[in-house]
């Protein structure tokens, strides 16, 4: 089953280029391609996710190509295309697999550009998978750029501007203001991962070679925060988190999902995956900073999101704050808090797609995301309200649903690793996001009816359907972790300097 | 002294080539309108097969210029330059130039001074190779002879063109004072030695050498005459300029650095370091204020040669690589240049425009275009997929591993402010309206000649390996003597 | 069918909800037999349990029976889906399972017609499936669970009628105000884990009595978890929740809000008496002074409440702050017994003002009157209910009463007693008032008087049910009563915390309390039989005290105000700072720094050759200026 | 001082005056004919240096052809018509930088050792024929280059010289 | 004998003049006079350094041959350009020519 991680970046790269060659006036045949293309990636996603032995949490699936090599500094192997998944990347991976699948759903109705619109989200899709998979630093770097570079036309031609009185927002603005604040935190990574391989010496940028290695100390404490905050920005770090906001309000729904649900992850599994496990000393030296922001993150960000009207400024607001639950977990450096961190990625990831792909679909046919212009929206799109609900409950830590399983770790771990200030912050801040959940809640789907809105109807079944996948992974989550926290601590409890 | 003319062969062809083109012109009318371009076109890629001829081979003209796979390597690079200039001028010049015919001898007369500049190996050679493209360049340069900005630039290009020269020429007869010798070789051999006793002047003739390269390659504070020359030009010269004057200076540049004075290197790495910087750090953010895309593309460019600065400021004497990662990059950057300037000439042809916020709504009009010039820019940006990606991250190394870290900080800093401008472009044509819906005639050929392009930005940014093995290949023979043998063995 | 198997208690009732959430639609009467029977599966299977632990439960040491399954497991943590019964969670789960059972009955009757009945039962499902598990767990971690649980589900159920703007912000202040206790849960909880390394309750118990945890840090952690308690069971300061809840469907209110979920607080507080009793005293004293003045203010506030369901909400405080005080007097005993009678005393008194308001559709007492003659039987059950609240002889809610009475006098200040014996007074006056007000007068509203009708049979059997258990379920506290019935003996004998109490009956406790339980009575009779003239008149001379009552003492003004001023003001401001200083300043700002620096120094690019010129030689000087620097 | 000396100084004068007339001038036909005068007092020093084939050069095409060509676009473009400042406003700090430039050369000029490198004899005749052999032979490769740049600037100067039709 | 030093010097001041002239003229044709002397200086740098240092070879005479050939086509293809200038815009001042910055 080698063939599936490679199959994972070929099958959206040979999308893209199927795409290509289709007329765009077949619009039809184009979303079926990418309905195609989206439910293959979901099936090769959860058979790398299944097929994972998580017995001793070592790389499966793995695949090394000579790419770049007989360069001197590079040495004989030099750059090698090298693939492989672990117990942290398999969730993240099924996770792609699955908001990509629903993405697709939520995409139906694009009419203005549909194949471009396909052409670019593959294209995004395979910089995402590359980033879980890749072994090799350049690789990552490269496939990170590439998640990111769509972005742009993305959300500046699919997305939408708005105009919230007291200020505007283009999507023009946001579109480039994500992807250079995203670019801006990769130059930090890039410099690290320079200076890394010349520290090294192996002449080789696969991760377990320079993981082989022992870095001196200053070393490790100078460049562990280049790798913090260059990952830190696409995670969401306070405070180098603005982009995400106005890059969600923004950005198209699949986008959206896609971005937030996962392109989000690729910035806290940077810092994991390179970060943290290249340099623990630097990581212990900077946990505390680290889990200093990665709190002000959290309640920052659910403080802002209880003073939005806007949806998607609520949610965008609402993925910082719980990417600083992300980052709480890392910051821990104990198994708890980073099984709890990589649990937290796969749980936000699900279940604000589903947010995103629920603000998309009222703003489809109403044109408007203010929560506080609706009302009792739940009489004529209930099954859209129970969506809503169901992510929102799972975001505000409700047991049962992925939500709590994973700030459970991460707030235990907090505790365990002595940040008992940061633990109680964090878990003020999960009760603050229940207030602005259910806040929306009661402005925008119960209360009287607003006649307004009477030509409301429910979902397409399409995004029924999508909205289902998410929950189904939210519940089944929340109900048996098991099997995510198998493959995630097998791996974690490999990583050096954890306690 | 081996007098072997044969080993001149691919100039006769091109000289040959560039004679019967004036001749052409003048007798047979009808054929120049529309296929001379094409001719041209022929002349470079015959010269460039020509040259591959002496692939693998290792030999020398008189000691003036040699014949290895360095000069191979330029040979076909400015070769292939001179082709995709002559294409696609082919429609410009057609509709918007007069005498067409001694508007490609010239191109293939640059091509001659390129590849000499590659092949010299000493100082003399080197400068009459250096003038040979500079004319030529002067001339196409004003070619537009009724246009005010074509005179503007090409005056500013050739006064201070001579200026410049002659300072080069001051640090050459410095540097021909104290070592007594013009040949790389028999420099490098004095400079080996005990320098104590002439170094001021040595120095002095150092600097003016670097002002005068400096100049030729556009780093700052000679870049002055850049984005004038570049936005005065008519495109297909611009694209010329930025492609062939470029790669010759540093073909030469690189070759001087590290065949005449790499005992020198510690001494002036943190110069060119400086230099690099600078040269980065001003052309990358006042690009961001540019609304012509030539003149976008110029700061753009000067960006970029802050970047291959890095390469002759990270070269030493157990370094190779640099030397490989500088003509990598070059190549890489070229070829994206190139494209980039394709799209800008075939939307000249059909609009006259070359300012950016001409560009709305191109993505409606034409989207291959759109698309190519999109993929264009984002490699010179470098981004993945695409050739400027793997460059410029080999060419960064490169540099790390000279301890010039701060300088790739730099680099990288800068390369992140010029997706900036590059955006803009991009955005004017995805999100611009465009003035009528209607969509642009398709140019086969030089769409064709863009999309070689484009899949040779593609094979470079997917598939290094085969372009950097030929740079190895060429960029060993750069080296002299000894340490030539030892830090190549990497090499075949 | 034993201990071992508790976990089918509540994984009937869940398969239930499963069943009723994916197909309820498609079932015949939207499949509330299905809710019915599992919750009644649920209480017949408690059956078994129950006569199991009563096998065991007279062995030496015997200390419950744990089973359960891990549900997260790795190197070093370890989460267990684990059941425990003992004495404790036999009581609880009687009430549950019990009074569910019959509520749910109840509901076929009084929710008929709504349109979204089929929801209404499958919510109910769930909440008695949290319910159970929680009362169930053998650790912290899924009691946290499952008080969450029901947590959501009274928010479901308070928000039912959500197209009612009132219902939607009742639920939301419900949930809202109950997570911020559940703030403190988690937090105490992690706190106890920290040091045990274990979420099991009673390892936890082990640990501490081991001396594990200083005193300081003990103290702390048991403090948060009681915060817990507070949100859950609605003590001060996080009491404004309950009275709001209302807005629920009456058995709503009946199940959730009077017989369980709001007695989950005093429930987990028992659970966790043996910390409380290792950590600082000081962690005693609050809970009864939270418990204290809770039963003040509710008190205070049922006397001039006007809706019958509030009025029954501020006696249910009221309820809650005894038990917490027999609690800080560390008696289980007295808690768990009163919480029993209350299950079936506060149901009865829901769900016949639930008959109230099915049989007039209206809520205010003030519309009300007369109803005795119309609904004779809803009168009389409610008068049971009455009386049983108020504490009289001998009825349930009098040995309950006397009992926490009892331990208070003998463990806790003089200053508690009295105000205990006081808040007896004002129980018995304003339960008076709502009897005196809703069923016997003059009818105030005609129109809906002469629609009022008795509750049909669905509704009126379990109320009778309930109106029996009110009166006789307070027997238990005789041990021959328990002897017989199979028990070791009364309840004290059953649950308590280090060894078993014999029944005592303290004379004085028991006069005293009875003396002022009449007191109230007659006191409201004197002043609300008939017009309620002396009422009113009270009212206007003690109008300052009126208005801090009826304003419920400005909590909720004042929480209000805090949420506007403070809370919305501060993201505002925050929102106000991420757009303008973060983003607008930093972000747009450095990038601008970027733009300005390019814009100046394209102006060096003046366009004039001699400036270029001397570009060059300037660089050129400058180059071979620090060039021969470095050198000479 | 010897006599040679003594001469160099003489020349070096002429050769100072006429490039300081050529920068400073307030006339322009005044400075081309500075400009001659340096012109053919460099061709003095190439005398004094015994490179007499380059003095000979010098003279040809220097004092011939060029000031000639220079002269011809000056009557062509008529500066001498129109009275105006010959300098611009960049002035003082040409002087400067000219100054520094002239100070850093003399600097490294007079810091080297000429005479360790070999600078003590000097060679008195140049045999001219040597000078063409070398010349056609070693250096054929600039030579022929030497002949396209001259092409080059053929092309050119026609090309953008001539009139068209229409102009 | 004449030390090789006063060529140098006399060269240097050439040469520093000639970029005085650059710097400081307007009219293209003068800086294009002033580039010939700093051409002139470079010459006689050559002619100097093959005299006295390398006297066998001749490659600093062959240097100063070359750059006077090619000073010479500098003028007349610089002048063409002037003349091309001057036609179009009735001006040789270079800081007249400034339609193209920033």
């Amino acid at each position: 089953m080698d063939w599936a991680v490679f199959a994972t970046i070929a099958v959206p790269a040979g999308t893209a280029g199927l795409l290509m060659a289709i007329p765009s006036r077949h619009r039809d045949v184009v979303r079926y391609v990418a309905l195609m293309s989206g439910s293959s990636l979901f099936i090769l996603s959860l058979i790398i996710f299944g097929k994972y032995q998580f017995d001793d949490g070592g790389y499966a699936f793995e695949l090394q190509l000579d790419w770049l090599g007989n360069v001197a500094f590079l040495g004989e192997k030099g750059i090698t295309y090298h693939l492989a998944v672990d117990g942290i990347a398999a969730p993240l991976v099924l996770l792609t697999g699955i908001v990509i699948f629903a993405g697709v759903f939520m995409s139906w109705n694009i009419e203005y550009r549909n194949k471009d619109f396909f052409i670019l989200l593959f294209l995004m899709v395979g910089g995402v998978y590359g980033v879980f998979e890749s072994v090799d630093l350049f690789f990552l770097f490269f496939f990170y750029e590439l998640a990111v570079l769509p972005m742009y036309l993305l959300i500046a031609v699919w997305g939408s501007s708005t105009d919230f009185g007291t200020f505007v927002r283009t999507k023009e603005y946001g579109a480039m203001k994500l992807v250079l604040y995203l670019v801006a935190g990769s130059v930090l990574i890039f410099i690290a991962i320079f200076a890394t391989f010349v520290e090294a010496g192996q002449g080789s940028f696969d991760l377990p070679v320079l993981g082989s290695v022992t870095y001196g100390e200053n070393f490790q404490k100078t460049f562990f925060p280049f790798f913090m905050l260059g990952f830190g920005v696409l995670a969401g770090l306070w405070p180098f988190h603005t982009w995400s906001p106005d890059g969600h309000v923004a950005a198209p729904t699949a986008v959206s999902m896609l971005h937030a649900g996962v392109l989000m992850k690729l910035g806290a599994f940077g810092i994991l995956r390179v970060g943290m496990s290249l340099f623990p000393e630097g990581a212990a030296f900077w946990a505390p900073v680290l889990m200093t922001l990665g709190v002000t993150g959290a309640l920052y960000g659910a403080i802002s999101a209880m003073a939005q009207r806007d949806l998607k400024y609520m949610v965008g607001y609402s993925s910082v704050s719980h990417m600083g639950y992300v980052l709480m977990g890392l910051a821990t450096m104990n198994e708890i808090g980073i099984n709890g961190a990589v649990l937290q990625m796969f749980a936000h990831g699900v279940m604000t797609a589903l947010m995103f792909a629920m603000v998309g679909a009222i703003y489809d046919q109403a044109h408007a995301r203010d929560m506080t212009i609706f009302g009792g929206l739940s009489r004529n799109m209930p099954r859209h309200a129970s969506y809503w609900a169901v992510a929102g409950l799972s975001s505000l830590g409700l047991p049962g649903l992925a939500g709590f399983v994973a700030e459970f770790h991460i707030f235990v771990g907090t505790f365990q690793a002595d940040y008992i200030w940061a633990g109680a912050l964090g878990i003020l801040a999960a009760a603050i996001t229940a207030t602005y959940i259910l806040r929306m809640l009661a402005f925008a789907f119960f209360g009287p009816f607003n006649e307004r809105w009477a030509s409301l109807k429910e979902m397409r079944i399409g995004e029924q359907f999508g909205g289902a996948v998410l929950i189904f992974f939210i519940a089944f989550m929340g109900m048996w972790p098991m099997p995510f926290v198998d493959r995630i601590a097998a791996t974690v409890s490999r990583l050096p300097g954890i306690t | 002294m081996n007098l072997d003319w044969s080993l001149l062969a691919p100039e006769y062809v091109l000289a040959g080539w560039a004679a019967m083109l004036v001749s052409v012109d003048l007798f047979w009318g009808r054929l120049r309108k529309d296929w001379l371009g094409y001719l041209a076109a022929a002349g470079a890629l015959a010269s460039t097969l020509t040259s591959l001829i002496w692939l693998n081979d290792d030999t020398n003209f008189a000691n003036l210029i040699e014949v290895n796979n360095y000069t191979t390597f330029f040979r076909v690079f400015f070769g292939l330059i001179g082709v995709f200039a002559c294409v696609a001028s082919a429609r410009f010049v057609k509709d918007r130039l007069l005498h067409p015919g001694e508007y490609y001898a010239l191109i293939l007369l640059t091509v001659i001074g390129g590849s000499y500049m590659a092949a010299a190996r000493e100082l003399l050679t080197a400068y009459i190779s250096l003038e040979l493209l500079s004319f030529s360049l002067y001339v196409l340069t004003s070619y537009a002879k009724f246009d005010l900005r074509s005179n503007e630039g090409g005056l500013k290009y050739m006064l201070l063109g001579a200026f410049s020269s002659a300072i080069f020429l001051f640090g050459m007869s410095l540097i021909y004072g104290v070592t007594r010798t013009t040949q790389f070789e028999g420099i490098h051999e004095v400079l080996t030695g005990d320098t104590s006793g002439f170094e001021l002047t040595l120095f002095l003739g150092l600097v003016l050498i670097i002002a005068g390269l400096g100049f030729k390659v556009a780093a700052v504070p000679f870049h002055m005459w850049t984005p004038d020359a570049y936005e005065g030009a008519p495109l297909p010269v611009t694209a010329l300029i930025s492609a062939i004057s470029k790669a010759g200076g540093f073909a030469l540049f690189l070759k001087l650095f590290a065949m005449a004075f790499l005992p020198l290197v510690d001494d002036w790495r943190l110069f060119l370091a400086g230099l690099s910087a600078a040269t980065m750090l001003l052309g990358n953010l006042v690009a961001i204020q540019q609304h012509n895309i030539k003149r976008l593309l110029a700061y753009s460019s000067i960006g970029q040669v802050g970047y291959l600065l890095m390469g002759i400021a990270a070269l030493s004497a157990d370094n190779a690589d640099a030397a490989s990662a500088l003509v990598l990059h070059l190549a890489g950057y070229v070829i994206s240049n190139l494209a980039a300037f394709v799209c800008a000439i075939i939307y000249f042809n059909w609009t006259e425009k070359d300012e950016i916020a001409d560009y709305d709504g191109l993505a409606e009009r034409a989207p291959f275009l759109a698309l190519a010039l999109s993929i264009s820019l984002f490699s010179l940006a470098g981004m993945p997929l695409f050739a400027g990606f793997v460059t410029k991250f080999i060419l960064f190394q490169a540099a790390v591993e000279e301890d010039l870290l701060w300088l790739a900080s730099i680099a990288v800093f800068t390369s992140f402010v010029s997706l900036y401008y590059y955006l803009v472009v991009v955005k004017h044509m995805y999100l611009g309206e465009p003035e009528e819906p209607t969509r642009f005639p398709t140019p086969w050929v030089e769409y064709a000649a863009l999309a070689v392009l484009l899949i040779g930005v593609f094979l470079v940014g997917l598939g290094p390996q085969p372009l950097f093995n030929a740079v190895q290949d060429s960029t060993a023979f750069i080296f002299t003597g000894a340490e030539a043998a030892a830090t190549v063995g990497a090499g075949p | 069918m034993g201990m071992d198997d508790a976990w089918l208690l509540p994984a009937v009732p869940a398969a239930a909800f499963a069943a009723l959430l994916l197909f309820g639609k498609y079932l015949p009467r939207k499949g509330d037999w299905l809710a019915i029977g599992a919750i009644a599966a649920s209480f017949a299977l408690f059956i078994p349990v129950l006569a199991d632990l009563l096998d065991e439960v007279g062995r030496e040491g015997f200390a419950g029976v744990v089973s359960g399954t891990d549900w997260v497991e790795f190197d070093t943590f370890n989460l267990r889906l684990g059941f425990m019964v003992d004495q404790l969670a036999i009581v609880m789960l009687a009430v549950v399972t019990f009074v569910s059972t019959l509520i749910e009955i109840y509901s076929v009757g009084y929710m008929k017609g709504d349109p979204r009945y089929g929801w209404f039962f499958t919510a109910m499902t769930l909440f008695v499936t949290a319910m159970i598990t929680l009362v169930l767990a053998d650790n912290l971690l899924l009691l946290y669970v499952a008080w969450e649980g029901v947590g959501f589900c009274s928010y479901l159920l308070i928000g039912f009628w959500h197209e009612r703007r009132s219902a939607a912000e009742a639920a939301k202040k419900a949930f809202i105000t109950t997570r911020i206790g559940d703030v403190g849960l988690l937090i105490g909880i992690i706190l106890l884990w920290r040091e045990a390394g274990t979420f099991s309750i009673r390892e936890i118990i082990e640990f501490a009595q081991d001396g594990g945890y200083s005193a300081e840090y003990l103290t702390t952690a048991v403090l948060f978890v009681f915060a817990g308690a507070v949100g859950k069971s609605a003590q001060f300061p996080l009491h404004v929740w309950l009275p709001d809840a209302m807005e629920g469907p009456t058995p709503v209110s009946a199940l959730i809000h009077a017989a369980t979920m709001v007695v989950a607080g005093v429930y987990l507080v028992a659970r966790m008496m043996p910390l409380f009793v290792v950590a600082d005293p000081v962690a005693l004293d609050v809970v009864t002074a939270i418990g204290l003045t809770t039963v003040m203010l509710s008190a205070t506030m049922a006397i001039v409440a006007t809706d019958i369901k509030r009025v029954v909400a501020y006696s249910t405080m009221n309820s809650l702050g005894l038990m917490m005080v027999a609690l800080g007097a560390h008696s289980v005993t007295a808690a768990l017994f009163y919480l029993f009678v209350h299950g079936f005393f506060k149901a009865l008194l829901f769900m016949g003002a639930g008959s109230v308001i099915h049989g007039t559709e209206r809520q205010e007492v003030w519309e009300l009157g007369g109803l005795a003659r119309k609904m004779p039987l809803t009168a009389l059950a409610f008068a049971v209910g009455t009386l049983a609240m108020i504490g009289i002889f001998p009825f349930s809610g009098f040995w309950a009463k006397d009992e926490i009475v009892n331990v208070a006098a003998d463990e806790l200040a003089w200053i508690v007693v009295a105000f205990l014996v006081f808040s007896i007074f004002l129980t018995a006056v304003y339960m008076t008032r709502l009897y005196l007000l809703v069923f016997t007068g003059r009818p105030r509203d005609d129109h809906a008087h002469e629609h009022a009708h008795e509750a049909p049979p669905v509704m009126s059997l379990p109320v009778l049910v309930l109106a029996a258990l009110a009166v006789i379920a307070g027997f238990w506290a005789f041990d021959q009563v328990g002897r017989a019935l199979g028990f070791p003996g009364g309840i004290g004998e059953f649950v308590f915390l280090d060894e078993a109490q014999e029944f005592a009956f303290p004379v004085v406790a028991a006069i005293s309390s009875s003396l002022a339980a009449v007191g109230g009575m007659a006191f409201a009779y004197a002043l609300w039989f008939g017009e309620a003239e002396q009422a009113r008149q009270l009212g206007e001379r003690f109008r300052p005290l009126y208005k801090l009552w009826k304003n419920r003492y400005y909590f909720d003004d004042a929480y209000q105000w805090a949420i506007n001023n403070l809370v919305l003001v501060g993201g505002n401001v925050i929102a106000w700072f991420d757009r303008n200083v973060v983003n607008d300043t930093g972000v747009d700002g450095s990038a601008g720094l970027a733009v300005f620096s390019g814009f100046q120094m394209k102006f060096s690019q003046t366009g004039r050759l001699p400036n270029y010129a001397l570009a060059i030689v300037m660089g050129v000087i400058i180059l071979a200026i620090v060039f021969l620097a470095v050198r000479v | 001082m010897t006599y040679e000396e003594g001469i160099f100084y003489v020349v070096a004068g002429m050769t100072v005056i006429g490039a300081l007339g050529v920068v400073v001038a307030r006339n322009v036909v005044h400075s081309a004919l500075f400009l001659i005068l340096a012109l053919v007092a460099v061709a003095g020093l190439f005398l004094l240096l015994s490179a007499e084939f380059l003095a000979i050069v010098q003279v040809l095409i220097y004092g011939g052809a060029v000031t000639i060509l220079i002269l011809f676009a000056m009557m062509l473009t008529r500066v001498r018509d129109v009275p105006q400042a010959l300098d611009g406003p960049q002035r003082p700090f040409a002087a400067m930088a000219a100054a520094a430039f002239l100070s850093v050369t003399i600097l490294a000029v007079v810091g080297t050792d000429w005479e360790a490198l070999g600078a003590t004899e000097k060679i008195n005749v140049i045999p001219i024929e040597a000078l063409g052999d070398v010349l056609f032979r070693n250096w054929a490769v600039p030579f022929e280059l030497a002949s396209l740049v001259l092409i080059v600037a053929l092309i050119g100067a026609i090309v953008l010289a001539r009139g068209e039709e229409g102009e | 004998m004449i030390p090789i030093q006063h060529f140098l010097v006399l060269s240097s001041i050439l040469f520093s003049l000639g970029i005085y002239g650059v710097l400081a003229r307007r009219s293209a044709v003068l800086i294009l006079m002033s580039v010939e002397l700093m051409l002139q200086a470079v010459s006689i740098n050559f002619i100097a350094f093959a005299v006295y240092l390398a006297p066998e070879e001749f490659t600093g005479l062959i240097f100063a041959i070359f750059v006077i050939t090619v000073a010479a086509a500098e003028v007349g293809l610089a002048l063409a350009i002037v003349l091309r200038i001057y036609r179009n815009k009735a001006t040789a001042n270079v800081d007249e020519v400034d339609i193209m910055k920033w």
